[in-house]
């Protein structure tokens, strides 16, 4: 017959509804104690150790061991290996390891293992390639003992084996397929079934595991793109634990009654110079130039309006926990914009200058850009923001050197070399390979002096390059580990993200 | 003529747009609102007490204070300042979407909707093409390209949204094109460029200020939510960039939100307001005075006349009758004017008047189904001794269709064109008679039958736009007398057949007469008609009855001036115009 | 002497020849549209219809609903494209010539259409679109809109007109706008498709005696469309019957209305009713008896 | 019918690979330098250069775009550069967190503006002006305001709802509904605000229509009327506003699916597409196109059911 029931288009859309049945997992249960959920904005690159970055060492510490273990105050304890020692040329790092690991396939975990998975880290081509730079290689000294080469000493090496270059991966995967499949010998394996790359990593807890199991039966790693929508999560108890790091957030989460919080000192703001030679802008080249950019600066208002007071002044690139760390280089450089304009005037340029630097909306928001720039204008420095994509910004400012200085966040591990060797030796952060002699002669002096007697030199270059005024740090910023009150959370020296390992179930 | 009844009657509605714009409120509200912004951004530098981007960190989030009206942002710049500054951008970058939608649009929808053929299918699928594209995608893929400023955005934005008057023009246009107006055009000689120019903008010019509000709206909502995602205008302080700044910091100071998101939201609101009241002044489509609510319960409210011993006896029976349309000024319209009128049983009654008369008022007041804003005033309508002026809709509901059934005039649009003749015939059977479907089936082949369509079984399936009109007619026909009515209120039932077809029409009218007794309301304008199936006749003029009396009598030997009139204008006895002769001599 | 031709003061002088030879005409014109649905078949509207129309001349054009009627004229003003045959104006062929000589036939040919309501744009002025057709065929703004004023004037409608829209206006009056638009730049030939259909019978009777009038005054020709034979018949000198694309009758008017060969011409003719009850029975009688077998 | 259905599907098809062209072309335009992103600032040159060699960035357009369209047609629709998920497979896992959103918007979005359009369509006055007022404020609140609104009064305060996170109905059906719920309602805001106003005025306009009183007059109740009959007419118009509509959500959804943490299409647009990871925005990009032809196919089909008059051409 013709007649019909009367259509709405809301059959229509009933239809497309429930067309919507297969799914994808989504995180699991939230209050379940046995499950630990955390949140967090840093999605790794690949579930393979050779793109391994500390920032998101949680995922690879699951399904991965690592050689060293660092402990949250810093120090380096036994994983893999159960011993170290050096030579004395400091260019051998001799391992012992464990020999009760295997992998899920039977592998034992062996010095060819290592020999395996070391040797190949610098040729994958990771982002933290650069940290195994000058291994010569891994000789097998016998089965569970093998010895690290290095053409030179890495002052970091303990560090960086505690880090990305120190998870061990089963050698027979190596290169295969190990970006969505992880083979390694760690406390949990990944759940394909109920992970989506991109949105949610489950981990299980391995029936069988060579250490103390871990308190939860499953981790789930949950990435947000927005710390406002990660925060409501903790609040309503969806995610146990979490990193917080804009200011505002950090307020809300402080304001919250049901919430833990546990403030950590870590990354630093500031200004790296890179144009220290005057490549670019020749007046930098000047010592007292950049002396009298760190004098223009506002730093205790920026502090106090940009991110809420959470952080401290500092005045130097060192964190705290380094050797280096010097307590009254933190007020080298008064608010002083008189001194500042004398410098200025020392130095040949009483009318200033003019300055464009590269602007990341994430890192320097509007009100900083704001106040930054009116600062240097109140000394005569005139100071233009050039606004940078994402995609693009790195390309602009490392491949392209385009700009003479730019504002970062920067890591401060306990380690000193590894700030020596990011922010001082040529290369990375120093990509136009400033030095001097003073430089020079310390940081070798460093490289190669006994472990108990670096110390000294390390805080030597860092009272220099302080008075050399090679960076404009603002504060050392701190942040909130949040946790929904179920979980404690140990924060890791030098590191935004908490090992693994510093969760334990509250109470 | 019911066209032109409709016409005449918002005749007196006759003022200029700008007027019909002052006198809704909406309008008038909105556009002060929208002017007030307006002025107040554009007069910015004058008016600003600070310079938007001077900055004193230090009183960053400093609460309202002389000098500050709205406090100091997190950047320690003012507030106010930045609030006029940045609506310059936010405006101007409104301003520039829309115009650049309005460009890439309105001349390829005039170009596609008038001319078609190739130009048509290539424009429309590009258009397509267009809305299908993902617009976040296509904004941030063009920002990367071409910069990260808010005009880059505006622009993208523009074409993105350059469908919706590319469509919008070319429907207008294309339903245009068929219009008589535009073909009179061509056949004076006006080029397509001027017809274009001078009809068709003239046209689509109402759709389009419309549209063009609502997508001003949409653009500045559409740039607030870019800031949101962090893709916005660089450092330009545009209302959206000023809101996403605020949201950043709600929980140090919640009230920076406020000043944004309320200047985002007034004009906002003040654009889709004013589109809406647009809508209504240059669309002629203000409601009327009364609205269907309170007409209805005007109409139904009041106490019902009451029905005396000879309204019994008739089969229709009207007295009195006045119909009027409320006017906003509080006065009233009547367009039926103290009417008497009677039909009895197996009686044709022809209702003649010529347009505006009033006679399909009249009709419609015997089916208590006035159109909205229309009630009866005075009097009093019985069908079969039952009061219609006044009656609940239940009563109405059950006398339509058993009692009183109503044949129109224009049989298509009569017609719901999204069901079948079976559909439409069965429905009432069922509904009102409570016969099964199966039942209802058979009855309705009868019905087309007894109609004398012959192939009834294909009619039935058949949707109204697969039949013609007499047909159709027909079908109306059948349907109104389904449910075996008494009175039949005939509106003009064969003003738009051809005449073969109207005499079979006529023809079937009388023999329902004939065989069911049914009494006859017929209105026409045709005095050829009433001669050819009425009983009696009566005359009405501006509302009135002028005339009353047997069909013969007064076809005959009218008595009133004005049905004399209406005879002498009448055509058959008009002498045939001579032949054709040259006329050289006519030299003027 | 034909007064356009002197009006505009062509040829080399008044030729007695010329006033009878045909204004308008057309030789087995055919027209088809597009059916309905892609492989439909072209529907045949025209099916080699040969009319012509003389100077000064009404020729009436009859025919129910789908006859053709109407498509006959759009083929003569050029709004439907002809499929075959031949549409001379004046010794000139004007089917399917270009837009460009199509739009200077505007000078010529004029039209009047059936509905008031939607042949006037409905927001264009009265004024303007008076002086369209003037505008149209290169006439100055200012002398178009001088003259528009007098055209009023010839169709009696107030000169105040000039500053108001169509909607102010009843359909009468709207319809003298559009013949006052038709007659601006002196045609010699109006097609008239169904002009006093849509009105009431005492305007419509007004009507006709203004287009008539302006016949008589001005000497131009109609082709007068209309589905109803009493308008026809009181209008045109010789009226054709058209019956599916087909002129089945031909012939004077008084002639054909009083005594018509075709039977379908006899049909429309009886079936039409007239005011008179006892006529319009016998009429009827005389209808069933003659065409009751055919009835369906 | 059915070869008006596979007619328009073959136009959409053509749709779909025009716009894989435009979008690859678009989307490469800024030449992102996937390596340097990748790696860091700390990496050398020459692993920058290598690494976006063996993405084969250093190959000509065309070429990347005939491996993409090679690849794709077998539904591989490659890596992402940056996380190296399977296109297609993080296109299965979100695809139904989208759809579920925009289905349920879709949903809520036809009942809500049938009844608030019917109701004011139908009785004018008050109600009218009500309706009116709604969509008024529906359309000028921006809509992220509307959804942070949201989250915070019923999912952070009242706690009725979770605020982030998405459960698959195949987990828990409650689940899903009450991930779902807050972000649906979010969305469908300013959907209703639009159709409802379309629907008012289509009944307006049908309500006036002359087979509307003709079938009164047959003593039909009102109600009936309104329902078979004004209701079926009207639906035509507002169909079409609230495909546009559906369209325009994939834009919403971006908003949304941050907001609420969802795993959905709309929440990887941004990121990917500021990165430059070509293969995956192609996989939204061609996604969010097929929805769209889905959705404009189903309604030309509909709307062909509703009116058949339609069908004809």
């Amino acid at each position: 017959m013709h007649t019909r029931a009367p259509a709405t288009p809301a059959t229509a859309a009933a239809g497309v509804a429930l067309l919507v049945l297969a799914g994808c997992a989504g995180p699991p249960g939230d209050d379940d104690p046995a499950t630990l959920t955390i949140g967090t904005m840093t999605v790794p690159q690949s579930l393979d150790p050779a793109d391994a970055m500390g920032s998101a060492a949680p995922y690879f510490q699951a399904v991965y061991d690592s050689l060293v273990r660092r402990e949250p105050d810093g120090t380096y304890a036994p994983m893999l290996a159960t011993e170290w020692s050096y030579d004395d040329t400091l260019t051998e790092l001799e391992l012992t390891l464990r020999e009760d690991v295997a992998f899920d396939d039977g592998t034992p975990f062996d010095a060819e293992a290592v020999k395996a998975n070391l040797e190949r880290f610098p040729e994958a081509g990771g982002g933290q390639a650069h940290t195994l730079e000058g291994l010569e290689g891994v000789e097998v000294a016998d089965e569970f003992r093998a010895v690290v080469h290095l053409s030179q000493p890495n002052r970091a090496l303990l560090y960086y084996l505690s880090d990305a270059a120190g998870f061990m991966a089963n050698p027979g995967s190596l290169g295969d397929g190990l970006a969505t499949a992880p083979d390694g010998t760690g406390p949990y394996e990944l759940d394909p079934g109920r992970t989506a790359i991109g949105t949610t990593w489950v981990f299980e807890r391995k029936d069988e595991y060579w250490g103390e199991p871990l308190p939860y039966e499953e981790v789930a790693i949950s990435a947000f793109d927005r710390e406002n929508a990660l925060v409501n999560g903790v609040r309503t108890g969806q995610i146990n634990a979490a990193v917080v790091q804009e200011a505002d957030q950090q307020s809300v989460v402080r304001s919250e009654p049901g919430l833990e919080s546990v403030p950590q000192d870590i990354d630093y703001q500031g200004l790296i110079l890179f144009d220290r030679d005057g490549h670019l802008v020749p007046e930098l080249a000047d010592r007292r130039v950049r002396q009298a950019v760190n004098h223009a600066l506002d730093r205790p208002t920026m502090l106090d309006k940009l991110v809420d007071g959470q952080g401290e002044l500092t005045d130097q690139v060192f964190g705290t926990e380094t050797a280096a760390y010097e307590p009254e280089l933190d007020s080298r450089y008064e608010h002083d914009p008189e001194r500042a304009r004398e410098l200025l005037a020392e130095a040949g340029h009483p009318d200033g200058f003019d300055l464009t630097l590269p602007r990341m909306p994430e890192i320097v928001g509007e009100p900083m850009a704001t106040s930054i720039s009116t600062d240097l204008a109140e000394v005569g420095i005139d100071l233009e923001w050039d606004e940078l994509d994402p995609a693009n910004a790195l390309r602009a400012v490392f491949t392209d050197q385009a700009y003479p200085a730019m504002v970062m966040n920067n890591a401060q591990p306990a380690e000193d070399w590894v700030t020596v060797a990011e922010l001082v030796l040529p290369g990375t952060f120093n990509f136009l390979g400033t030095t001097d002699d003073t430089v020079g002669e310390l940081v070798r002096e460093i490289q190669n002096a006994p472990a108990d007697e670096a110390a000294e030199p390390a805080r030597e270059l860092n009272r220099h390059l302080v008075e050399e005024a090679w960076f404009v740090p603002f504060y050392r910023l701190t942040y909130q580990h949040v946790s929904d009150g179920n979980v404690e959370i140990e924060p890791q020296s030098g590191a935004a993200a908490p090992s693994l390992y510093n969760y334990t179930p509250a109470g | 003529m019911s066209a032109i009844d409709t016409a005449s009657r918002n005749a007196p509605a006759r003022r200029g747009a700008v007027r019909r714009f002052a006198a809704s409120p909406r309008a008038v509200v909105s556009a002060l609102v929208l002017g007030t912004i307006v002025v107040l951004v554009a007069l910015a530098p004058v008016i600003a007490p600070h310079d938007p981007n001077t900055a004193d960190l230090g009183r960053a989030f400093d609460p309202p204070e002389a000098g500050h009206p709205l406090g100091l942002d997190p950047a320690g710049r003012d507030v106010w300042s930045r609030l006029l500054h940045g609506g310059r951008f936010t405006l101007a970058g409104a301003a520039v979407a829309v115009a650049v939608a309005l460009a890439a649009g309105v001349p390829a929808g005039l170009a596609a909707g008038y001319r078609g053929g190739w130009f048509d299918t290539l424009a429309d699928w590009w258009f397509n093409l267009t809305m299908a594209l993902p617009a976040m995608v296509v904004l941030l893929a063009s920002r990367a390209v071409l910069g990260p400023t808010v005009w880059t955005l505006m622009v993208i934005l523009g074409l993105l949204v350059a469908p919706s008057f590319f469509r919008l023009v070319r429907s207008t246009v294309a339903a245009m094109r068929g219009e008589l107006y535009v073909d009179a055009a061509r056949v004076f000689g006006l080029s397509d460029t001027r017809i274009m120019g001078r009809h068709v903008l003239v046209v689509v010019r109402a759709p389009i200020i419309i549209q063009t509000a609502l997508v001003a709206g949409m653009a500045i909502g559409l740039q607030a939510g870019l800031e949101f995602l962090g893709i916005g205008s660089g450092d330009l302080p545009t209302w959206g960039a000023m809101l996403n700044e605020a949201f950043t910091n709600v929980h140090r100071d919640p009230l920076l939100m406020l000043w944004p998101g309320l200047a985002l939201g007034l004009t906002s609101a003040a654009l889709v307001l004013l589109a809406s009241a647009l809508r209504d002044v240059l669309e002629d489509r203000g409601a009327p005075a009364a609205t269907g609510r309170r007409a209805r319960s005007r109409a139904t409210g009041g106490p019902a006349p009451s029905v005396s011993a000879e309204d019994r006896t008739a089969l229709l029976s009207v007295r009195g009758l006045t119909i009027a349309y409320p006017h906003d000024d509080g006065s009233a319209k009547q367009v039926v004017n103290g009417i008497d009128l009677e039909v009895r049983r197996g009686e044709i009654l022809g209702l003649v008047g010529e347009s505006g008369s009033g006679k399909t008022q009249t009709a419609f007041s015997v089916l208590g189904l006035l159109p909205e804003g229309g009630r009866v005033e005075k009097g009093s309508v019985t069908v079969d001794g039952q009061q219609i002026v006044g009656a609940g809709e239940r009563t109405l509901r059950r006398l339509r269709g058993s009692t009183v059934a109503y044949v129109p005039q224009e049989p298509m649009s009569n017609l719901d064109p999204a069901f079948t003749v079976g559909d439409h015939l069965t429905e009432p059977l069922r509904h009102k008679l409570g016969l099964s479907r199966a039942r209802a089936r058979e009855r309705a082949l009868e019905l087309l039958r007894q109609v004398e369509i012959s192939d009834a079984e294909r009619v039935l399936a058949s949707y109204p736009h697969q039949i013609s009109g007499g047909m159709a007619q027909r079908v109306l026909i059948a349907g109104a007398v389904s449910c075996d009515p008494d009175l039949l209120v005939a509106d003009e039932p064969t003003t738009a057949l051809d005449v073969t077809v109207q005499a079979e029409i006529l023809a079937l009218l009388r023999s329902l007469r004939t065989e069911r007794g049914m009494g006859v309301l017929l209105v026409t304008h045709d005095l050829g008609v009433v001669a050819d199936v009425c009983d009696r006749v009566a005359v009405l003029r501006e509302g009135r009855i002028v005339e009353h009396g047997s069909a013969e009598r007064v076809l005959t030997a009218p008595e009133a001036p004005y049905t004399r009139d209406l005879l002498d204008a009448v055509l058959d006895n008009t002498p045939a115009r001579g032949p054709w002769r040259p006329r050289e001599e006519e030299t003027r | 002497m034909n007064t356009t031709g002197e009006q505009r003061g062509e040829g080399p002088g008044p030729d007695l020849g010329t006033a009878h030879r045909p204004l308008l005409e057309a030789d087995a014109l055919h027209v088809s549209f597009p059916g309905r649905g892609r492989r439909a078949p072209r529907k045949e509207v025209l099916r080699g219809i040969s009319l012509s129309v003389r100077p000064g001349e009404t020729v009436g054009l009859v025919g129910e609903s789908g006859s053709g009627k109407s498509t006959f004229g759009r083929a003569v003003l050029g709004l439907v494209p002809v499929a075959s045959g031949t549409v001379t104006f004046d010794g000139t062929r004007i089917d399917n010539v270009s837009r460009r000589a199509r739009r200077a036939l505007g000078r010529d040919i004029q039209v009047v259409f059936q509905d008031p309501y939607t042949s006037l744009n409905p927001s264009l002025l009265i004024g303007d679109t008076l002086a369209e057709p003037l505008i149209a065929q290169g006439v100055p703004k200012e002398r178009a809109r001088a003259g528009v004023g007098a055209l009023l004037d010839r169709v009696a409608l107030p000169r105040d007109a000039v500053h108001r829209l169509p909607r102010e206006f009843s359909g009468g009056q709207r319809q003298r706008v559009a013949i006052a638009r038709a007659l601006a730049i002196s045609p010699r030939l109006i097609v008239c498709d169904e002009p006093v259909s849509a009105l009431d019978l005492t305007t419509q009777r007004t009507v006709m005696d203004l287009l008539l009038e302006i016949q008589e005054r001005t000497g131009v020709a109609y082709l007068f469309v209309s589905h109803d034979l009493s308008v026809v018949r009181a209008l045109s000198h010789r009226v054709a019957v058209l019956e599916r694309g087909e002129i089945v009758e031909e012939g004077d008017a008084e002639r054909l209305t009083r005594d018509p060969d075709h039977p379908y011409t006899r049909r429309l003719l009886l079936s039409a009713p007239v005011a008179d009850p006892v006529r319009q029975q016998e009429r009827r009688r005389e209808r069933e008896r003659q065409f009751d077998a055919d009835t369906p | 019918m059915l070869a008006f259905a596979l007619r328009r599907a073959g136009s959409g098809l053509t749709l779909v690979l025009v716009i894989s062209v435009l979008a690859h072309t678009l989307l490469a335009l800024p030449d992102p330098d996937v390596g340097r992103q990748l790696l860091g600032p700390a990496a050398p040159q020459e692993l920058v250069d290598e690494h976006n060699a063996a993405l084969g960035l250093d190959r000509p357009l065309a070429v990347r775009y005939a491996d993409w369209l090679a690849a794709a047609v077998r539904f591989d629709l490659g890596h992402s550069w940056f996380t190296n998920e399977s296109v297609t497979q993080s296109l299965a896992n979100r695809l139904p967190v989208t759809l579920s959103l925009m289905g349920g918007v879709t949903l809520v979005t036809a009942v809500v503006s049938f009844v608030l359009g019917v109701w004011a369509g139908v009785r004018r006055g008050a109600v009218d002006s009500a309706v009116q007022a709604v969509g008024v404020i529906g359309y000028a609140l921006p809509s992220f305001l509307i959804t942070l609104i949201m989250v915070i009064v019923f999912a952070v305060q009242l706690g009725w709802f979770p605020a982030v996170g998405y459960t698959p109905p195949g987990v828990s059906l409650t689940g899903w509904l009450s991930t779902i719920t807050l972000p649906v309602l979010a969305l469908s805001v300013p959907a209703v605000a639009g159709v409802s106003q379309q629907v008012r005025s289509s009944v307006i306009d049908v309500l006036g229509r002359d087979h509307v009183r003709t079938l009164r007059a047959r003593g039909l109740p009102f109600p009936r009327v309104v329902f078979r009959h004004v209701l079926r007419g009207a639906a035509t118009p507002a169909l079409t506003v609230l495909a546009m509509q559906f369209v325009g959500m994939l834009g919403g959804a971006v908003i949304v699916e941050q907001i609420f943490g969802l795993p959905g299409i709309g929440a990887m647009t941004v990121q990917y597409t500021t990165r430059g990871d070509i293969p995956v925005i192609m996989g939204v990009v061609m996604v969010s196109v097929l929805v769209v032809v889905v959705v404009n196919l189903l309604v030309d089909v509909l709307v062909a059911w509703l009116n058949p008059k339609a069908r004809l051409s």
